[in-house]
């Protein structure tokens, strides 16, 4: 059985490596080829799964070990993979979401001349995200980690011609390898203090270990993870992700990828446990982002970075919970497999709209929509309400217990966290339903032509702007992308009210991430009500914003804030600043410095000496005389010396 | 005596070299058929030595051959490989055949009539290719340093005639004016690396002076004089052995290059053509830094350690200094060239790390820089040759026109930024573990290195390949078949060095053991050491 | 020596008849290579005399290499008869020793001309004059230039031929050179030779004011400097009432005042001594063309006909080593440590001065002369070492420059245009397109030149610098090697020029040489090859001959 | 009297010389500097040989007589061809190489 393993991330790769090299010949067949691979490796996984159901908790760890990779004295890195519960969710995720979107791209990319490429890619980033979930030692994590950052520079650039889309895979990359720095450190700062980073060892050995140590490792990890799932402060990169196509969006950037760090953090539990002051760190980090990308969600007016706030946001709310330690780990997860499937069920929603709007992103020039497109307007609903955390959804199971927990850390600190999370959901419920109601309800913006908005410079003029304009066909999509989404929906539904079946899930994840009971000075009870309490505030507000007065088609100047938050809160602006401008301004000094200095003090002395040699050319002047005279000056020298040796 | 190998793995690409250049002026396709045939000759040998080579067997040397030469010098023509010798001289021969393959047409005389019938550029360019083959294989084969010193000084003058009698025709300005310029980077590459090769010079004559005054008769061979050191019969001064070091050190750091005495590569990489760019930086450099390994730390144990603060500062600065530059050219063939300084300076300084892993690491990374920027600089040098310009700004959305052309550029970008999966990952990570278990701080500098490595390489094919198309870029061609024959092989290579790394380290892993021990260094020990067999338990 | 009774007798009262002057007795066999050089010039000049105009030139060329021949004949005979090391002794009343570095040296000598006549007698790359063959020399060297009297006698055919006998006398001259045991035969064999090549220099067939020009400052300068010599070896036979070596070195070594006490009060010191041999040393280092009495090298190697130029350059600085070295090493051991560092100074400025001021020359003849000169600053670096490796490195050394040396010159006759030699350097850029072959074996030369390794150069290089590093003189090892760095430079100019650039339209042409240039030339590259790939067998017999008879 | 000062004297003689060839701008006249040179030196040996007893002093002499006329043979030649060609026998003018 453990032998399965490596197929699960085998199937994926062959299925790459075919499409990628196998060339024209399989444009035609290429995007079921890609499907047939993913699907082979959820097929794999499904088996696995009984498996493990069929053994007694504590055996629910399969080990395979395939050969040894860098053994370099004391450095024994090994290509082996762990299976447990923890890995087991992620990739039942991965394949199962991963299959889906595989299924929806079929239709979403029908016509595009690359689709062959664009399976091939998403294939290389199913079997990088799994390597990363199955690994068994950190180095082999680090490899999946950066294969995941591969592909997704591939597909958020996708659409190479446009310009947008290679600065947007190009700062994804860079901003991921930053994160990567601390994953490496981690990795380095692990072989120092325990001669290895094969998870079973590292997280035995713990406790004997200090604890400066281990916050080192700890922050190591969170800044690794802050790269990889969009956390403040790394966060700039994912607004603009949504370059990608919106399968990719679904997929790497809401479902799987995103919350890798959230895995990492889960998967080094001990060591986090060991090391308070990171902790700290982590749920700072989860509060301060689900605010940030809540704030961001709700003055976006593309649909795909709107959500992508709202991925943000969620996203902190898992980091925060992980970063509870014992009590908050398993909701973590939770929270992040419902998140999986709601959040990409309203990503392929976006890209259902969006497909019958012609790639309008822009939710001004939408409207009225749900006449149009039931199905997406269905399977987006719910995705919505579970989303807002709507009692009996699955949102609501998985976000209310991080709430719970929150309050749960004790102390003012408990009230702080426990406070940021309920105003988030508050804010949540507030941008998606505005989401909502500017998509799908109201007047039908899109009759009229568009006028460019100053507010949103980002947005290139559309194609409609040149000539006389003619409305899109909002029209349903075909079976290919809607079954997907209507399965996601079902997910997001249904998932939370299944796991909280007397605590399965925890139960499940117990053994890899002990789990503990938190206590929150109020009753669970009182928070839960608390949740939907704001949750309707928020929705009302939005309410009385967009559903009873119209929605400008173009965005009003909005207040300071709004305007801050347009531009995601002026970080990209500080990033722009400080470090595009300021890097640039580095490398040219050091281009002239290299010039003029470095390379000039050689070219100097070459120089000098020629002035040298030119000048004592002068000497030898053509006059016999004057080499007499010089001769007479050489044989006194010579005599001076050979008498001054003497000292006669 | 057991038959010669390893002269006849340096004798091969020499007479091979002879026999090209007599080739007459009108047959330029037999020279070049005549230099393919014979590099693929050395690629054998170089194999049979491989094989024929036992790793972890004792004695620091094996396949050794000794006979007298200089005997008034007390130099010995000796060779001998260790595994990090076998490596090397295996990445050569792999290599050279390629560089042949991918400069097929690099030295076809100009259009138009030509000056002088007896002219024969051809067949100098492939001859000069194997003379230089042939100088460094037996230097990284020479166990006696006078030997070394020959052939680490005689390399230069084919190299040099390659530069400056070959750039490509992409100079901007006319030919006449990419002459200039080549002929200058040619000098400038001479003159540093002869000056470094003299200074060199007067530490060897001290190390014999050192030697006959001390040993009785003055010896070069590295073997005798690592002995006669463990014996205690000799014993250089402290102030001695350190001039001897930096004289030594000096010559190879200008190989290598090590900042600041780096400026000679990128003039030196960029007016010449590609495959010979690839030679310098792929093959030729490599002797210094191997140099270092086998001669500076081995020869001179304590001032190798004396100077190795300086000299992790230097490489530190070489990493830095050489991506933040490699972000600020404008010419592609200038970028690498930058981008191999900041890897020099990894290699080295995974050399001074002096841990196995950082030795080990070093070794690899010479391997892997060598196949990684050959796939790049390659790959380069056949977009340069379509479009007649070495400037980023003259490219852009070639990706459109030549898929293939894009997607194997961008492996060998993704191979240079050292992205897991490929070679490079793993001797950079070791390096970098290596550099960290001693010298913490000098890691984690150094893995900024890696960010910035992102940042010149993504810039680089953004600019190039991606974007809208333009419009001298639309109707260039995908790689031919030969282009491809020249490059599949290099990337599946690098696929398989960076799954599969083990036949490698095993081969280097004794050599640098040995190493460590002549230098009398140990790994520093984790403060926690788990058991391996704990990790079986769990 | 004398009482003191009989020193104030002698200049007191008329002096009454000296001691009988033994007869001396001469071992010819000895002395044979010399005298058979010397011989042959001789019937040489008869030659001229007695032979009819037309096949002057093949007697005198025939008589010349029979006779070079010969002599190194009678030099390996010697050396085989183990004069070379165990019987090396003092011939002609001390005159002349015959011992192992004489032999090394004037076998090399031998050599060198051999090769060096047969650049002489080159007669295919000047255009023929009125259908008869030409060589470089002057057509009639008392004739005024361009005047009538040249016309008619380039009309008639003239050649110089008395440019054989004048080598084989200053061959002769600089047999006798190094192997000089006392002071007088010293001066006599300098005269000998030098006053050969002053009238050498002035026979260049092309360009004759410079040649005359060259000439005239050669021969005042030498002059002057051997005036210098000359004062230099009173003062020190004032100094030990000698002129032997030996007896110098006797007097030197116990620093005994050999001066009639009567005088000791006005000459009781070293002055004579040290003031003596600063100039004796000048003289020679005048020979060897060391800064700063280097001033007539440039200008002698430009204008005199590019043959001698080769010669000169080749064999005077051999046979003028040799004697410094016999002078350093047998003369004055006793006074080492006061000339040591004057030498370490004179090599040093030597170096250094030769390898900057060639930099910027413009005139490939001009750019050898001043390499020669860097070179002269090398081996004085291993004369300076004072030991048997010193001497051996030296004689080494000077084997393999000598025959480079004369292979560059060669090559530099062949590149001529309308003018004769094209020897300005701007004439020979792009030299390696037109023809590949001339450019390659001037780059193997000016290789060698720049002691690359593989090359005779680097090995004689190597040797002397080890001598000096083993001797102690590191630092001077160190200003050496910088100084090869800064030479390199101007070597590898003139690589990039033959090879990186582009022809000239004008350019010169590189004429077909007929086979005795070719021989030279070849000699030069296998020379220069040998020594650089398997050189032990020459080390081996500078080793053996590194020793001095006393 | 004391023959020191036959020394003196040459070294003058010798000075004088020298300072001629120095200053004297005609071939001829700066060659009969050098004469006077080698004579000085003459002078030298000769007192030297008178102190010391012994007649090497005064043989050399003989030699040196011999050479300086050998090369008077070969100056006067090449000043004389030199003359002929330029009409002129000043040493300043034969300064065409230079640098």
């Amino acid at each position: 059985m453990e032998n399965l393993i490596a197929l699960l991330v085998a199937a994926p790769l062959a299925g790459a490596a075919l499409l990628l090299c196998g060339g024209r010949r399989l444009d035609r067949a290429g995007h079921w080829i890609g499907t047939l691979f993913a699907l082979a490796s959820f097929a794999l996984a499904v088996p696995l799964f009984t498996e493990l159901l069929g053994r007694d908790a504590e055996q629910r760890t399969l080990h395979q070990h395939l050969f040894s990779w860098i053994p370099v004295g004391g450095f024994q890195a090994d290509v082996a993979f762990q299976l447990d519960q923890l890995s087991m969710t992620f990739v039942l995720l991965i394949t199962g979401v991963g299959s889906l979107i595989h299924i929806y791209s079929v239709g979403y990319m029908e016509h595009d001349e690359r689709r062959r490429r664009f399976f091939g890619y998403l294939n290389l980033f199913l079997a990088a995200m799994l390597l990363l979930v199955l690994a068994d030692n950190y180095l082999l994590l680090y490899v999946g980690w950066e294969g995941v950052g591969l592909a997704s520079y591939l597909l958020i650039g996708f659409w190479q011609h446009k310009p947008s889309a290679a600065t947007a895979a190009k700062k994804a990359f860079l901003v991921n390898r930053v994160g990567d720095m601390g994953l490496s450190i981690a990795i380095m700062l692990m072989f120092t203090t325990f001669g290895t980073f094969a998870f079973g060892p590292v997280l035995g050995a713990v406790g004997e270990t200090s604890e400066g140590k281990l916050t080192a490792i700890g922050l190591m990890l969170l800044l690794a993870a802050c790269g990889k799932s969009a956390q403040v402060p790394l966060q700039s990169w994912l607004g603009d992700a949504m370059e990608g196509p919106t399968p990719v969006s679904a997929l790497i950037h809401a479902a799987t990828m995103v919350t890798a760090g959230v895995y990492l953090i889960t998967r080094s539990g001990a060591i986090f446990n060991g090391a308070p002051d990171a902790q700290t760190a982590v749920v700072v980090v989860g509060a301060v982002t689900l605010l940030f990308g809540a704030i961001v969600g709700c003055a976006k007016d593309d649909i795909k970075k709107a959500l992508a706030g709202s991925t943000m946001s969620q996203i902190g709310y898992m980091i925060l919970a992980a970063g509870l330690g014992p009590i908050g780990y398993a909701f973590a997860i939770m929270h992040l497999v419902t998140h999986g499937f709601f959040k990409a069920g309203l990503f392929l929603g976006a890209g259902s709209v969006m497909h019958g709007m012609n790639d309008e992103v822009d939710m001004r020039r939408y409207g009225g929509l749900r006449k149009y497109m039931p199905v997406t307007f269905i399977t987006f609903g719910l995705g919505y309400l579970a989303i807002i955390g709507f009692p009996g959804l699955s949102g609501f199971f998985s976000k209310d217990k991080i709430i719970e927990a929150a309050f749960a850390k004790g102390g003012t600190e408990g009230w702080i966290l426990g406070g940021a999370a309920l105003l988030g959901a508050a804010i949540t419920a507030f941008y998606m339903t505005r989401v909502m109601l500017m998509t799908f309800f109201g007047e039908e913006r899109w009759r009229k032509a568009p006028t460019p908005s100053p507010a949103e410079p980002s947005v290139e003029p559309a194609a409609e702007t040149r000539g006389e304009y003619t409305p899109p066909h909002p029209h349903e999509s075909p079976k290919s992308m809607t079954i997907p989404m209507i399965l996601l929906a079902v997910g997001s539904v249904a998932a939370g009210g299944l796991f909280s079946i007397n605590e399965a899930f925890v139960k499940w994840l117990e053994p890899v991430t002990d789990f503990e009971h938190g206590h929150p000075p109020l009753s669970a009870s009182a928070i839960t009500t608390a949740t939907i309490v704001v949750m309707v505030l928020g929705v009302a507000l939005a309410y009385f914003q967009y559903g009873r007065k119209p929605v400008p088609a173009v965005a009003p100047r909005g207040s300071l804030l709004t305007r801050a938050a347009r531009r995601d809160l002026l970080q990209d602006d500080f990033n722009h600043a400080v470090l595009v401008r300021g890097g640039g301004e580095l490398t040219r000094a050091l281009v002239q410095l290299d010039h003029s200095v470095v390379d000039g003090a050689v070219r100097g002395t070459a120089a000098s000496m020629g002035g040298l040699s030119g000048r004592l050319r002068q000497v030898q002047n053509g006059f016999a005389r004057s080499y007499a005279v010089q001769m007479l000056g050489g044989a006194a020298v010579l005599i001076a010396a050979t008498l001054l040796m003497r000292g006669v | 005596m057991s038959f010669p190998l390893l002269t006849a793995t340096a004798a091969v690409p020499a007479i091979g070299a002879i026999a090209t250049a007599a080739v007459p002026a009108a047959k330029r396709t037999v020279a070049k058929w005549l230099a393919l045939l014979f590099s693929l000759a050395t690629l054998v040998l170089a194999a049979v030595v491989a094989v024929r080579f036992t790793p972890g067997a004792k004695g620091p040397f094996q396949l050794t051959e000794s006979h007298a030469w200089i005997r008034s010098f007390g130099v010995r023509y000796e060779l001998g490989v260790d595994g990090i010798a076998v490596a090397l001289i295996a990445l050569t021969a792999l290599l050279v055949p390629f560089v042949i393959l991918a400069g097929w047409h690099d030295a076809d005389p100009m259009e138009g009539p030509e000056p002088n019938r007896r002219w024969r550029p051809t067949q100098g360019f492939f001859a000069l290719i194997l003379a230089v083959e042939a100088m460094v294989v037996i230097s990284f084969e020479a166990t006696d340093v006078f030997l070394f010193y020959i052939f680490f000084e005689a390399m230069l003058i084919p190299m040099y005639f390659l530069i400056g009698g070959f750039g490509d025709r992409a100079g901007s300005g006319g030919e006449e004016h990419s002459a200039s310029l080549r002929s200058q980077a040619a000098v400038k590459f001479l003159l540093y690396n002869l000056a470094g090769g003299l200074i060199m010079l007067a530490a060897v004559i001290g190390l014999y002076a050192a030697t006959a005054d001390q040993l009785g008769s003055g010896t070069f061979s590295l073997t005798e004089i690592v002995q006669a050191r463990a014996d205690g019969k000799l014993a250089l001064g402290t102030g001695t052995e350190r001039l001897l070091f930096l004289g030594f050190f000096f010559a190879f750091a200008v190989k290598a290059p090590l900042w600041p005495l780096h400026t000679w590569l990128p003039g030196a990489m960029g007016e010449s053509t590609a495959p010979v760019a690839v030679l310098i930086t792929a093959v030729v450099d490599k002797v210094g830094t191997f140099a270092m390994l086998r001669f500076c730390l081995q020869l001179f144990p304590e001032a190798s350690s004396w100077a190795t603060p300086v000299i992790l500062v230097l490489a530190l600065v070489s990493i830095l200094y050489g991506a933040l530059l490699a972000v600020g050219q404008r010419d592609i063939k200038r970028l690498i060239a930058y981008a191999s300084i900041s890897h020099f300076g990894f290699i080295i300084m995974g050399i001074f790390a002096m841990t196995s892993q950082g030795q080990g690491g070093a070794t690899l990374y010479m391997v892997n820089h060598g196949i990684s920027t050959a796939a790049l600089m390659l790959v380069a040098g056949f977009l340069i040759s379509r479009r007649g310009s070495r400037l980023i700004a003259d490219y852009g959305g070639v990706q459109k026109a030549a898929p293939v052309l894009a997607g194997t550029f961008l492996v060998g970008g993704l191979a240079t930024l050292s992205l897991p999966g490929l070679a490079p990952f793993v001797s950079e990570f070791l390096v970098l573990v290596g550099t960290f278990s001693r010298y913490p701080a000098v890691g984690i500098v150094a893995t900024v290195g890696i960010v910035l490595a992102a940042l010149y390489v993504l810039v680089l094919y953004q600019r190039t390949m991606t974007g809208p198309v333009k419009s001298e870029v639309r109707a260039m061609p995908d790689l031919k078949a030969r282009e491809l024959a020249v490059v599949a092989p290099l990337i599946a290579l690098l696929l398989f060095l960076g799954v599969y790394p083990k036949p490698l380290t095993d081969l280097v892993n004794p050599a640098v053991d040995h190493t460590l021990s002549v230098v009398d260094q140990h790994d520093p020990r984790p403060d926690v050491p788990v058991k391996a067999d704990a990790e079986a338990a769990k | 020596m004398s009482s003191v009774a009989s020193v104030h007798s002698l200049w007191t009262m008329a002096a009454e008849a000296p001691a009988r002057i033994p007869a001396p007795k001469i071992e010819y066999a000895q002395l044979a290579p010399a005298l058979i050089v010397l011989g042959a010039a001789v019937v040489g000049v008869v030659l001229e005399g007695f032979v009819p105009r037309r096949s002057r030139y093949y007697a005198q060329l025939l008589l010349s290499v029979l006779a070079l021949a010969a002599g190194f004949a009678a030099v390996v005979g010697l050396a085989a008869g183990g004069f070379g090391s165990t019987k090396a002794k003092i011939a002609a009343m001390g005159a002349i020793a015959v011992d192992g570095p004489a032999l090394f040296l004037q076998g090399t000598i031998l050599l060198v001309a051999l090769v060096a006549t047969f650049t002489f007698a080159e007669r295919r790359l000047d255009p023929a004059a009125h259908g008869k063959r030409v060589d470089s020399f002057a057509a009639q060297a008392a004739a005024v230039p361009g005047g009538d009297a040249e016309r008619a006698a380039v009309k008639a055919g003239f050649t110089t031929t008395e440019v054989f006998p004048l080598a084989l006398f200053a061959v002769g001259g600089m047999l006798v050179f190094p192997a000089a045991n006392d002071l007088l035969t010293l001066f006599v064999a300098l005269e000998v030779f030098s006053l050969p090549l002053y009238i050498l220099c002035a026979l260049a067939r092309r360009q004759r004011l410079l040649s005359q020009e060259a000439a005239v400052k050669y021969f005042l300068l030498g002059a002057f400097s051997s005036a210098f010599l000359l004062f230099g070896i009173a003062l020190l036979y004032g100094y030990a009432g000698t002129v032997t070596y030996a007896g110098i070195a006797e007097v030197v070594s116990d620093g005994a005042k050999q001066i009639t006490p009567a005088l000791a009060d006005t000459m009781g010191n070293d002055a004579l001594l040290l003031i003596g041999a600063a100039l004796v040393l000048m003289g020679l280092l005048f020979k060897v063309g060391a800064v700063p009495f280097h001033m007539w090298t440039p200008d002698v190697y430009q204008g005199a006909p590019t043959p001698v130029t080769g010669f000169m350059a080749a064999a005077t600085k051999v046979a003028a080593f040799g004697a410094l070295l016999r002078l350093l090493y047998v003369v004055l051991p006793g006074l080492r440590w006061d000339w040591r560092p004057v030498m370490w100074g004179v090599a040093i400025v030597t170096m250094l001065g030769g390898a900057v001021v060639a930099i910027t020359q413009t005139d490939i003849k001009r750019l050898l002369a001043y390499s020669s000169i860097a070179h002269a600053g090398f081996i004085l670096a291993g004369v300076i070492a004072t030991s048997k490796d010193g001497i051996s490195s030296v004689l080494f050394y000077l084997a393999a420059y000598s025959f480079v040396t004369l292979g560059a010159f060669a090559v530099v006759t062949l590149v001529r245009d309308a003018g004769g030699e094209a020897t300005q350097l701007s004439k020979w850029a792009g030299l390696g397109r037109r023809s590949p072959l001339t450019a390659a074996v001037f780059a193997v030369f000016l290789l060698a030149f720049a002691g690359i390794p593989l090359t005779s150069g680097f090995a004689g290089k190597f040797a002397v610098f080890k001598a000096a590093a083993e001797s102690g003189a590191g630092w001077l090892v160190v200003i050496g090697v910088i100084s090869s760095a800064i030479a390199a430079f101007f070597y590898i100019r003139v690589i990039v020029l033959m090879f990186f650039n582009e022809p000239k339209a004008d350019g010169p042409t590189v004429a077909v040489p007929s086979p005795l240039t070719m021989t030279a030339i070849g000699v030069g590259v296998a020379v220069t090859l040998v020594l650089g790939l398997a050189p032990q067998y020459f080390l081996d017999l500078a080793g053996q001959a590194g020793v001095f008879v006393r | 009297m004391n023959p020191v000062n036959y020394l003196y004297l040459a070294a003058l003689l010798f000075t004088i010389g020298a300072a001629g060839v120095l200053i004297r701008r005609n071939a001829i006249v700066v060659f009969m500097c050098i004469e006077l040179m080698l004579n000085a030196c003459n002078l030298a040996f000769v007192a030297f040989s008178r102190m010391h007893g012994n007649l090497d002093g005064q043989i050399i002499a003989f030699f040196t007589m011999v050479v300086a006329a050998a090369e008077v043979v070969v100056g006067l030649a090449i000043i004389v061809s030199i003359f002929r060609t330029r009409h002129t026998a000043s040493v300043d003018d034969a300064s065409l190489m230079k640098l």
